[in-house]
């Protein structure tokens, strides 16, 4: 609070996930990657201006809630300051938010979002059908889905038993995954669908175990379970040396490997970026995380980051275009739609007339010894 | 006579409502001392502040020279100050032994205890016949032998009876008020309420009326007894307590 | 066809059997009732007239009803009403309110009418609070209509509980122990309010304790032992009867 | 009868805010806050139902949410482009209520010879049934995406769209609807007969009330509440899915009674108006809410705490609620004695009656 | 038929965590009515706690032998005697003031603890899974095609052989007595001489350490662990308890068995997202058949 501070205008960053109670462990990591991007942005604000964050929480008692995401970026939008909005992280809490938002021209980037209905059609663009304010920097299920089934096929897999969170992210891509696997000839043994907050899979495993898969598909994220589906796959019959594990980005993180621990190794999953790791850039990111909030980072926290500069770049670029005058959230939701060729630790993109990312690479990953071990990547729509 | 037990001034209160106001008795060694009252005076209010159930606003409670005012209930059983309350309170699911058991609690001695056991089933052969009941399959009757029993298994210095006919059938409440003046021959200083106010006061020594949570009268028994103002209201005219 | 009957009633829990082949009958316009030990089945017979129980075997009829086995609500449409042996008041409910909720039976008032308060709602809720305020100066406790129930000194409540049964217009009351926890002045006030309860035309059977009571004001009575009964008849000849003395009365009675 | 003996200032503060209710929109045109007001009466019409069931009828009810999660549906189900059908809102927050009214009579006729918390676990399992069912029939309901695209109501030809100041009017007029019709109940035979059940079933039968009646009346009158605040939920939200009816919105809803004070209609008001602005407004804003009093802490990983704080203090403080009625005010100076009495009844009919 | 064998295996090991967490439900309730909704927190800190105890004495290398032992036993004891003591805190701090309180005042500040448990939970180790220390090697035997590994063996022993010790506590001693005098009539019980604060704290200690047991042994089991862990577990686990005819040891027990079963069952046959449906629809069945739960009647007796 210096003197000097206080003049500077204040641009925010508003943030909409859930950070409370079950949910925390989506919106907590995530929303630290908006964090870090705030304060590495005001290292080099433009004179006279600042960046803050506006984070609201969209969990009510611990779960996230449509109507609080809703309500949020109506507050938001009735604050001009608020130039964008990273956010929200489900896909329900999107569908109820993208209307608000389009009505009121309030950018929003999704860190997490892979419904492709969200951006692919215009029903939830009620007031202005062709005015996109919703954009989302994560790959959408049916481009990931159709990858992991690609991979799938490539590491030779032919009867894969598919198991999902029965959450958007996770049924949707389990769905494509299926869907795809079959069409290239392979053969799916099941699939069943999980509750969140389980703690117990063995009885499915079980089941699992009896039609004796190549390898489990797993759709959906570490915190719903897919971690302790994979360390449970052991005590259920499935020897994890033989039997692979396949997900998406849910299970890219640290977590994974701690919970299914011994189990970890041998499973393989699709991150919607190029390899980070080949950019010095995305070392920092880690590292300067690790720093500031002693933990690892989330499946998201990438995507938070690079939502929020996507928001801090385009607020800038409209500062530069006033000619260092504040900068009016038209104009920045005008920049953020024109993104294009956007560096950044989850790869270089832009984003398509609908929304989307056009980033199109597919990153493949494995476990090898306790680590995430880079495969290669492929370019979805080079296909 | 050594005073056993001395109230002093005692005011106490449900929420707002005063039901006992500033009422001061004594209970003398040895002694059976009758407490009676309408409904709603204060004497069961009284027996709770006694037994520490009920924190009193004003004045003290001496027991034994000591003031047992701020003691916790089971501190004060702990001094063989044993009340059977109102409405018996046996524990429901728990059978006649375990009852009486119970009533031995704060006692150590194994042998004892074993004693107080055999003394009780002389006293009350039926509880003996039912030792293995529930005591909430226990008849009136029974349920009220059991809840003094279970008084006495604790051998009780002071013991308070609140209303202990209550419900019951003639015949046993006979037995009930011959129980009580056994007990007291073996030495225990027996505080008494009930309604039967003319049977208590013929095994009291001596009386105290209450009304309205006021000490209205104090005498021996047999004055109480004589009394026409006590005649008049407690020991009823043309009804005679069986 | 009787006004009242028991007609061989048996009732057993498990290999208890608290009522054995009980016949007994009251006439209307009676004060009738019924004494025994404790533990004698005397609460078990009430509790099989109001519905509470089902007979193991046996009829009950009531104005040339069977009602052995129906339930409580029907049991009280149909006319009897009770009290019981430890009070059962609404505690948090006003007085007023405790007597007007024993009127719910002869109410007429639909869910629509409650919904919307219908004219005719209120019409009929002025009248019941009227009748029941009417009943409270009946049993004297007129003073007391906006006092909560658990408020009430013990015999109060004893009372209330006899003007909430009576707000159902029955023409048979039980009571189960009225006099229990009462001094011998309130006693003699609650005989006063038997006498006229049944004056007012109401049939009354009640359980007691207190042979004061019990020999003054009833007309017949019946004497249970170990659920049979042993013996039915005056107060005078009840007290003259050796079985009753010996099983029930004591020698001093 | 509203039995207040004098009339408090704060009973008159609360007319007063009743009063200016309608105006706010004049002075906060932040549609944010609108939005948080009108999220507050869907919850204040929720709470006004679920009292029914627990403040009236004295019946605990730890599955609410499947009731509103029911009326969402119906709706949902019937306008959208789900099956390709439109029915109009306004005769559909009707059905919605009778619909959810019939639900709240097939749930709860199993649960009626329950006693005390038995019931509220079974209620508790209805919670959890109803939103997993919804969940799990992905053919008719949508399965986590749920159902999107709901329509708005129309009215005289005015489209409400997604402008929230329609809808405050609308949940305004609801609430007052709603609140008349609980009071009204409330004071009724029907009230009455609930009242002596929740005081002593046993007794309320001997007076002739039918008490499965009663209760059935309770759970479906309760559920209709729901069903009117679901039409609501999902027009103005577009959007309904099965995460919206965890068992978290039961226990928001039954906290708000609680902390309000049960049975009591100002008392449900109050609760459910300052939970709903805790948990909308408030909690989600922590942090900057405390900026703005010049204290920089980031609320955000203490959220949670701060709630159950929030809760547990006012209980410790206020037992009864804040604005609990005079009744119980009263149960609160029962001593243990009348209490363990009461207990002993339940466990011990045959020396009860 | 192996593959049944094989679901009934894990059924009774799941309804063996649910019937540790159950047991102190069932106390708690037992004891002064009370649904104790954070019960289900206080397990979930047994397996931090006994994570940190473990990592505390540095076991995360492969041990064998009595210093394994000595560990476990460690962590165990650690684990059972800070969640007895949370559980004690608890009732004197969120409790024990409303004890004379409208009944449902309790359930909120019961609620309100659970939050605050949770989120010290997220606070302490973060939002995410972690991992519980692998020290205890799992021996996996085949019988046939059945296989049936230590863990299993140790989840069902350890809730058999607890429920007895507490079977026996509860009806033979004279502590236990004067916890279920105490759950039938308070003031009576202090009329005993008892000092119902003692007994009521004792109770929740009791339950609390049978939580604590429950989270060590789950951590375990299951090899890891998160901060919310306790809310799921806890719903099942206090279905279970009314399952089995809550204030009765032996009915939690039960009630966490069929419950295990149930959804073990139910995933294996038909499909792990009806496992919970399932649950609750078997759990409305029994109490329209037999309102008071399973063992409600035939022994009534509370805790
Ligand atoms: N738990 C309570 N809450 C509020 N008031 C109470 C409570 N218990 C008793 N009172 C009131 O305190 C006064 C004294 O009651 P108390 O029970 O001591 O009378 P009592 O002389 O024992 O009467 P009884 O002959 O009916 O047993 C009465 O006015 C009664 O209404
Ligand atoms: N629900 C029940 N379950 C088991 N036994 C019962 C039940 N109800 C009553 N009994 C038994 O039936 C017998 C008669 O009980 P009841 O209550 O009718 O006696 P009573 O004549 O009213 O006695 P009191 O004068 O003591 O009230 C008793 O032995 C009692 O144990
Ligand atoms: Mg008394
Ligand atoms: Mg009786």
């Amino acid at each position: 609070f210096t003197p000097a501070q206080a003049a500077d205008q204040v641009i925010k960053i508003g943030v909409d996930l859930p950070v409370s109670g079950a949910d925390a462990s989506d919106g907590i990591p995530t929303q630290n990657g908006v964090t870090l991007a705030v304060e590495e942005a005001n290292t080099h604000a433009p004179k006279g201006f600042k960046f803050e964050v506006d984070a609201l929480d969209d969990a009510v008692g611990g779960v996230h809630n449509p109507q609080q995401g809703a309500t949020n970026i109506r507050s938001l939008a009735a604050d001009p300051a608020v130039m964008g909005v990273v956010g929200p992280f489900n896909s329900n809490v999107a569908a109820a938010e993208i209307p608000v938002s389009n009505e009121s021209g309030l950018p929003l980037i999704s860190p997490s979002n892979t419904n492709p209905t969200l951006t692919k059609t215009a029903k939830y663009r009620t007031a202005h059908p062709d005015v996109i304010t919703y954009f989302r920097v994560c790959a959408t299920d049916d481009v990931q889905g159709k990858a992991g089934a690609e991979f799938a096929k490539t590491l030779g897999l032919k009867k894969v038993y598919v198991i999902d969170d029965n959450e958007t992210y996770g049924l949707g891509l389990a769905n494509v995954f299926e869907k795809d696997f079959k069409e290239m000839g392979g053969s799916v043994l099941g699939h069943d669908h999980i509750t969140a907050n389980q703690q117990d899979f063995k009885a499915l495993l079980t089941k699992v175990a009896s039609t004796h898969p190549d390898a489990v598909y797993y759709g959906g994220t570490t915190s719903t379970g897919g971690g302790l589906v994979r360390q449970q796959m052991a005590s259920a019959g499935m020897d994890p040396t033989k039997v692979k594990y396949v997900g998406g980005d849910g299970i890219s993180d640290e977590e994974f490997i701690k919970v299914a621990s011994d189990a970890a190794n041998n499973s393989y999953y699709t991150v919607a970026a190029p390899n980070a790791a080949k950019s010095a850039s995305a070392q920092s990111f880690i590292k300067a995380y690790k720093a500031k909030f002693h933990s690892d980072i989330g499946a998201y926290s990438a995507n938070g980051y690079v939502a929020a500069q996507v928001i801090i770049a385009a607020a800038e670029k409209t500062i530069k275009q006033n000619g260092g005058k504040a900068p009016a959230r038209a104009q920045v939701l005008k920049n953020i739609q024109n993104t294009s060729g956007f560096k950044s630790i989850i790869g270089t993109f832009g984003f398509d007339k609908n929304g989307d990312t056009t980033s199109p690479v597919i990153a493949l990953w494995t476990i090898k010894d306790g680590k995430q071990d880079f495969v290669h990547q492929i370019n979805v729509s080079a296909k | 006579m050594a005073t056993l037990l001395e109230l002093r001034q005692i005011d106490a209160f449900y929420g707002r409502i005063q039901a006992l106001h500033g009422i001061s008795l004594r209970v003398d060694k040895g002694e059976v001392v009758a407490l009676i009252g309408s409904n709603g005076a204060g004497k069961t209010t009284t027996l709770r502040v006694i037994s520490g159930l009920l924190r009193p606003a004003h004045g003290q409670v001496i027991y034994e020279g000591q003031d047992i005012t701020r003691l916790s209930p089971d501190l004060i059983v702990g001094r063989r100050l044993i009340q059977s309350p109102e409405g018996r309170r046996i524990f429901a699911r728990m059978t006649v032994l375990e009852n009486l058991q119970l009533g031995a609690y704060t006692r150590t001695s194994l042998t004892e205890v074993a004693e107080s056991l055999e003394e009780v089933f002389t006293l009350f052969p039926r509880l003996k016949e039912r030792i293995n009941q529930k005591g909430g399959t226990l008849s009136g009757g029974e349920q009220q032998m059991l809840a003094i029993g279970r008084a006495l298994m604790s051998k009780p210095e002071l013991l308070l009876l609140d209303e202990p006919s209550l419900g019951l059938s003639p015949l046993l409440v006979q037995t009930i008020f011959s129980i009580i003046r056994d007990i007291n021959k073996r030495g225990v200083t027996i505080l008494l309420i009930e309604q039967n106010a003319r049977q208590a006061l013929q095994i009291a020594h001596r009386g105290y009326v209450l009304e309205t949570g006021n000490i209205t009268m104090q005498d021996t028994a047999a004055n109480l007894l004589a009394s026409e103002e006590v005649r008049a209201a407690y020991l009823g005219g043309s009804v005679k307590a069986s | 066809m009787a006004f009242f009957a028991l007609k061989n009633v048996t009732k057993s829990f498990g290999g208890l059997v608290a009522v054995k082949t009980v016949s007994y009958e009251v006439q209307p316009g009676q004060i009738a009732a019924m004494i025994g030990p404790n533990g004698a089945g005397k609460s078990t017979a009430f509790n099989l007239v109001t519905g509470l129980y089902v007979p193991t075997s046996g009829e009950i009829e009531f104005n040339g009803q069977s009602i052995g086995g129906k339930k409580p609500d029907f049991v009280c449409k149909l006319g009897i009403a009770r009290t019981f042996q430890n009070i059962r008041l609404f505690a948090f409910m006003t007085a007023v309110e405790n007597v007007m909720a024993g009127r719910h039976v002869r109410m007429g008032a639909m869910l629509w009418d409650s919904l919307l308060h219908t004219p005719k709602q209120r019409a009929e809720e002025r009248h019941v609070r009227e009748k029941a305020m009417e009943l409270l100066r009946f049993v004297k406790l007129e003073r007391h209509a906006d006092d909560y129930a658990h408020n009430l000194p013990y015999g109060f409540q004893r009372r209330l509980e006899i003007a909430r049964a009576l707000a159902s217009d029955p023409t048979l009351l039980l009571l189960d122990e009225p006099a229990a926890g009462m001094n011998p002045r309130e006693k003699e006030d609650l005989m006063e309010l038997i006498r006229a309860i049944r004056d007012r035309g109401t049939t009354v059977f009640l359980i007691e304790h207190d042979m004061g009571l019990v020999m003054n004001i009833s007309e017949r009575i019946a004497v249970l032992d170990h659920g049979e009964k042993i013996a039915e008849g005056t107060p005078a000849e009840i007290r003259a009867d050796s079985r009753v003395i010996e099983a029930y009365l004591g020698k001093s009675a | 009868m509203l039995h207040w003996k004098k009339y408090r200032p704060i009973d008159w503060a609360l007319v007063a805010i009743a009063v200016f209710m309608p105006f706010l929109p004049l002075v906060d045109h932040n549609g944010g806050h609108i939005n948080v007001l009108v999220n507050a009466g869907i919850y204040m019409m929720l709470a006004i139902g679920l009292n029914i069931v627990v403040g009236f009828a004295g019946l605990l009810d730890l599955g609410y949410a499947a009731f509103f999660a029911i009326g969402s549906y119906t709706y949902a189900m019937v306008a959208s482009p789900q099956f390709g059908l439109h029915f109009s809102f306004w005769p559909m927050v009707l059905i919605s209520a009778f619909v959810a009214a019939i639900f709240g009579v097939i749930l709860g006729a199993p649960t009626l010879r329950l006693r005390g918390d038995y019931l509220a676990i079974v209620t508790l399992g209805f919670g959890e049934i109803v939103p997993q069912t919804f969940l799990n029939l992905a053919k008719y309901t949508g399965g986590p995406n749920g159902i999107s695209a709901i329509d708005q109501p129309k009215l005289f030809g005015y489209h409400f769209g997604l402008n929230p100041l329609p809808y405050y009017y609308l949940v305004l007029v609801l609430i007052a609807f709603s609140l008349i019709v609980a009071n009204n109940l409330r004071t009724s035979r029907l009230g009455r007969a609930w009242m002596a059940i929740r005081e002593d079933e046993i007794a309320a039968a001997h007076m002739g009330i039918n008490t499965t009646t009663a209760k059935l009346a309770a759970f479906s009158l309760g559920a209709s509440f729901s069903g009117l605040s679901g039409v609501v939920n999902a027009s103005l939200l577009t959007l309904v899915s099965p995460d919206q009816f965890k068992f978290n919105v039961s226990i928001t809803v039954l906290s708000m009674l609680v902390l309000g004070g049960m049975g009591s209609l100002p008392g449900v008001v109050v609760g459910s108006a300052l939970l709903s602005i805790l948990n909308f407004f408030i909690l989600p804003q922590a942090s900057n809410l405390a900026a703005t009093v010049g204290l920089h802490i980031d609320f955000t990983s203490y959220r949670f705490m701060l709630y159950g704080i929030i809760l547990v203090a006012v209980m410790l403080f206020k037992p009864e609620g804040l604005w609990g009625s005079e009744q119980r005010r009263a149960e609160l100076k029962e001593s243990d004695i009348t209490k363990a009495e009461n207990a002993e009844y339940e466990e011990m009919p045959r020396e009860t009656v | 038929m192996e593959l049944f064998i094989q679901q009934v295996i894990n059924g009774l090991s799941l309804g063996g965590i649910y019937a540790l967490i159950a047991l102190g439900y069932t106390m708690v309730y037992g004891i002064i009515e009370l649904i104790n909704f954070a019960h289900g927190d206080v397990y979930t800190l047994g397996s931090f706690f006994s994570i940190a105890i473990i990592g505390l004495l540095d076991a995360s290398g492969r041990l064998h032998g009595v210093p394994l032992l000595l560990v476990l036993a460690v962590a165990l004891a650690g684990s059972m005697i800070l969640c007895g003591i949370v559980g004690v805190l608890l009732e004197r701090l969120a409790y024990r003031r409303l004890r004379n309180a409208p009944r449902l005042a309790p359930l909120i500040t019961a609620i309100g603890a659970s939050f605050i448990l949770e989120n010290i939970m997220q606070l302490w180790r973060g939002p995410s899974p972690i991992p519980f220390p692998s020290v205890v090697p799992n021996v996996t035997w085949h019988f046939g095609g059945v296989n049936l590994s230590s863990n299993e063996v140790l989840v069902v022993v350890m809730a058999l052989f607890l429920m007895a010790v507490l079977q026996i506590f509860i009806y033979n001693t004279r502590l236990g007595k004067a916890m279920r005098a105490t759950a039938q009539d308070r003031d009576a019980a202090q009329l005993m001489g008892i000092n119902i604060n003692m007994t009521i704290a004792l109770t929740f200690f009791i339950g609390s350490a049978l939580a604590g047991v429950g989270g060590f042994v789950s951590g375990i089991y299951y090899g890891s662990t998160w901060f919310y862990n306790g809310f799921e577990a806890g719903l099942k686990a206090f279905t279970a308890a009314v399952l089995g005819g809550i204030g009765n040891v032996a009915g939690a027990m039960l009630g966490g068995f069929v419950i295990g079963m149930v959804e073990s069952l139910t995933a294996g046959f038909i499909s792990d997202q009806w496992a919970t449906v399932a649950v609750f629809l078997l759990l409305v069945l029994v109490l329209i058949f037999r309102p008071s739960g399973l063992l409600g009647e035939v022994l009534p007796d509370k805790v």
